[in-house]
């Protein structure tokens, strides 16, 4: 890597640094954006007592669920989970520690810690469990609670098209939270269908400027469905 | 008679104007969509960042890239739009959006309602519940009046945990369509043949009942 | 107008509503994307003790400093002003007010008024003239100030392209402050280069959804350039 | 003797790294671009909202939608993106600029600056400069030592009110290269030429010298 190249070529590459204990921001929605590969490559890493703060934890056996099969994830900060089994047991059993933030709340306490904004007002949760032991300010006659920001050691994102230089597009609604877990982490890893050369993506276009990009590699992505609806053409 | 799955679905959908942005939450809410009135345009806006949600994929149009609050794959409507999280919610909790429909457990006479937890019973997250109803200025809870036991929806006080305080104004059940005030239940209409005693039994918060409630019109 | 159809035919219907008092949120960067007709007929129809929220004030005879001759604006809130004379003397008089307030303060503070978000905290200014007065608060050993979000009773944005439904794009950097105008304004209008069908705009490329717009307008636009700077090919 | 403008521009670029994404404030900081050292490839961030600045255009390539932060119209650069306003103020606040260099009036041994107003004169704003002052780690100011009337512009404590307080930590001006740290001024490099007498005559606030302050490099 030399001036704003950001391509690695292995994921041992992508993901060095990651080390127990650490806080990774993940981006995706159910198991749509997911980064599939990043996830499988700290399976295999083995890298334990991880807090993930994602909006979801996958399925058995794909997406952040695998990383529960070896008991990696010690904590998750999410709006909604438990779509997979061996997650309830390790709930249940104490094993594994809950934080449910509402999904609007999650996505910008992301969006304000890539901003360097440290807590913000919002009437999400007010009068609710999630705003018990929060700061309650009025403002214009209306009850706010403050969320505090979050940032993370690694986020690992999932973008369609990147250039050399960490540029990303989204595909689709594929873009969900990777945006935002992209500007929050101290080291932000890209996995991507396409790489192109800088110049080939529209400026205006551009869904994450590199600036918010360490680390950029090329995956193939099995892209499970979770609810397959269709219907008749 | 009680309404079923769909009448609900019909009622709420009345509720619609031209050009309306519209949230549906996941189960009867989701019915909404296909009642919407004829002549009438509305956009569905799905909170994982997508304005302007179109009908399930053909077969060959299916991408796992493209689905909906629900998971669901979907398609894009024409002149759809689509976001993050963050803008999604940037709109839903900036009052951009100008209907919001979602189901509840519970719902009081101060406009609180629960729809996220049940205590004792695995919580699975509130999604993107509390938002919503942070968020929107025009609400319609759809559920059923009372549970299959026969306890009341309706109560003086939520007993569950709420996703959200004082927010609710109106909801439509499979027995009335209520509206809220001043911490009071008001009977606006009912199901077709549904006594107004019938509702008053499966009602355990004060509710205000007018002389003529018309019966709902399909 | 039906439906979705935000397009209307006259300057005189798109800021219909309009009086005096009212505070207007406006796009634009010195000269650069800001809605020069609908600043024009805000002078045509002599609407006075306007606040305007806008990074700059225009310059004499051009932009928002067209609307000091008849001195229809009572305040400005800006991060840099004083470009032209006009501005100047009226300051100096008292006869205009200004609150200075740090650019990126003042886009952030655009974003959440259309957010939904009442107030958040930022290092900026904490020390400062900017922070007196401001509610002062430690996140991990630093100081903060909270600031209060904008909304405006108008917002007058400045558009490359819309389709009907009022889907955005901006072009180059005449984006600037655009799209934080157009989500915080109650009524949002927006002047464009051209109006397309709806469907022809990239959904994944919209810049402003059509959520936050209320009237589209097409213009034809000058464009002045403030400094002209070239080289030679 | 002092540097010339270009000079300080040149030293100020020694301070860069390949990779690195800079913000460069109007006047002096401006040309540091033009001494980018040979082999090195840096991102000049812009924040109007242009990340991957270019030259300036030719006749030809000149558009009014395409300017940056001084006004001035640019070209974008190969790999460029082009942004909001808010997006751009959350790179710089939120700590992504590599470096920022940017001019001030006075900066004192706490590592305050003031650039943005002058008491009694009329006070055009702060545009970015706070912005870039309390989100960026690494900022170079640039400026001339003392001012016209021989004033040191390196204070105990500044008088003119404050952009940013305790955040500079390196400055260069036409007779040195200075640190903050532990509330005082480090000399670290001299202009050639120029004497450590001149300098420390030309300070007002607390200056460290070590034994041996080398010249700066060219």
């Amino acid at each position: 890597m030399s001036g704003f190249n950001k391509v690695v070529d292995s994921y041992a590459q992508a993901l060095a640094g990651l080390e127990n204990g650490m806080t990774v921001l993940a981006g995706g929605f159910g198991l749509c954006g997911i980064p599939e590969n990043l996830i499988q490559e700290i399976k295999n890493k083995g890298t334990k007592e991880l807090t993930f703060v994602s909006n979801n934890c996958g399925v058995d056996g794909f997406g952040l669920g695998v990383l529960l099969e070896d008991r990696q994830i010690k904590k998750m900060v999410s709006s909604y989970v438990g779509e997979n089994k061996l997650f309830e047991e390790q709930l249940l059993a104490g094993d594994l520690e809950v934080e449910l933030t509402p999904q609007g709340t999650l996505a910008e306490k992301m969006r304000a810690g890539g901003a360097g904004i440290p807590a913000f007002y919002t009437a999400t949760g007010y009068g609710t469990p999630v705003g018990e032991g929060k700061e309650v300010k009025e403002f214009n006659g209306r009850k706010y609670i403050m969320e505090e920001s979050i940032t993370g050691d690694f986020a690992i994102v999932k973008a369609w098209k990147a250039d050399t230089y960490g540029n990303l597009i989204y595909r689709h609604t594929a873009q969900n939270f990777n945006p935002m877990a992209a500007t929050a982490g101290k080291i932000t890893v890209v996995e991507v269908e396409e790489i192109v050369e800088p110049g080939e993506l529209d400026p205006a276009h551009i869904h994450t400027p590199g600036i918010y990009v360490d680390r950029v590699i090329l995956g193939t992505f099995e892209k499970r469905i979770e609810q397959r609806t269709v219907r008749t053409a | 008679m009680a309404l079923t799955r769909e009448q609900l679905a019909q009622r709420v959908a009345q509720e619609m104007q031209d050009g309306y942005y519209v949230n549906l939450g996941i189960g009867i809410p989701t019915l909404v969509a296909n009642y919407v009135p004829d002549g009438m345009e509305v956009m569905l806006q799905s909170e994982n960042g997508l304005l302007g949600m179109g009908p399930f994929p053909t077969e060959a149009e299916l991408d796992a890239d493209m689905i909906n609050a629900g998971k669901q794959t979907v398609t894009a409507a024409t002149g759809a739009s689509i976001f993050s999280s963050a803008e999604s919610f940037a709109m839903i909790r900036g009052g951009h959006v100008d209907l919001t429909v979602l189901g509840a457990f519970e719902v009081d006479v101060q406009g609180n309602i629960a729809s996220y937890m049940i205590p004792g019973k695995l919580i699975k997250g509130m999604g993107g519940a509390m938002d919503l109803v942070a968020g929107a200025d025009n609400i319609i809870v759809t559920m059923t009046h009372a549970s299959k036991h026969g306890d009341s929806k309706l109560l003086t006080k939520c007993t569950l945990p709420l996703t959200g305080a004082g927010c609710i104004k109106k909801i439509v059940t499979d027995l009335a369509f209520i509206e809220i005030k001043d911490e009071k239940f008001h009977l606006i209409e009912r199901a077709p043949g549904v006594s107004v005693k019938e509702i008053l039994e499966k009602t355990a918060g004060e509710m205000v009942v007018p002389k003529d409630v018309p019966e709902m019109q399909f």
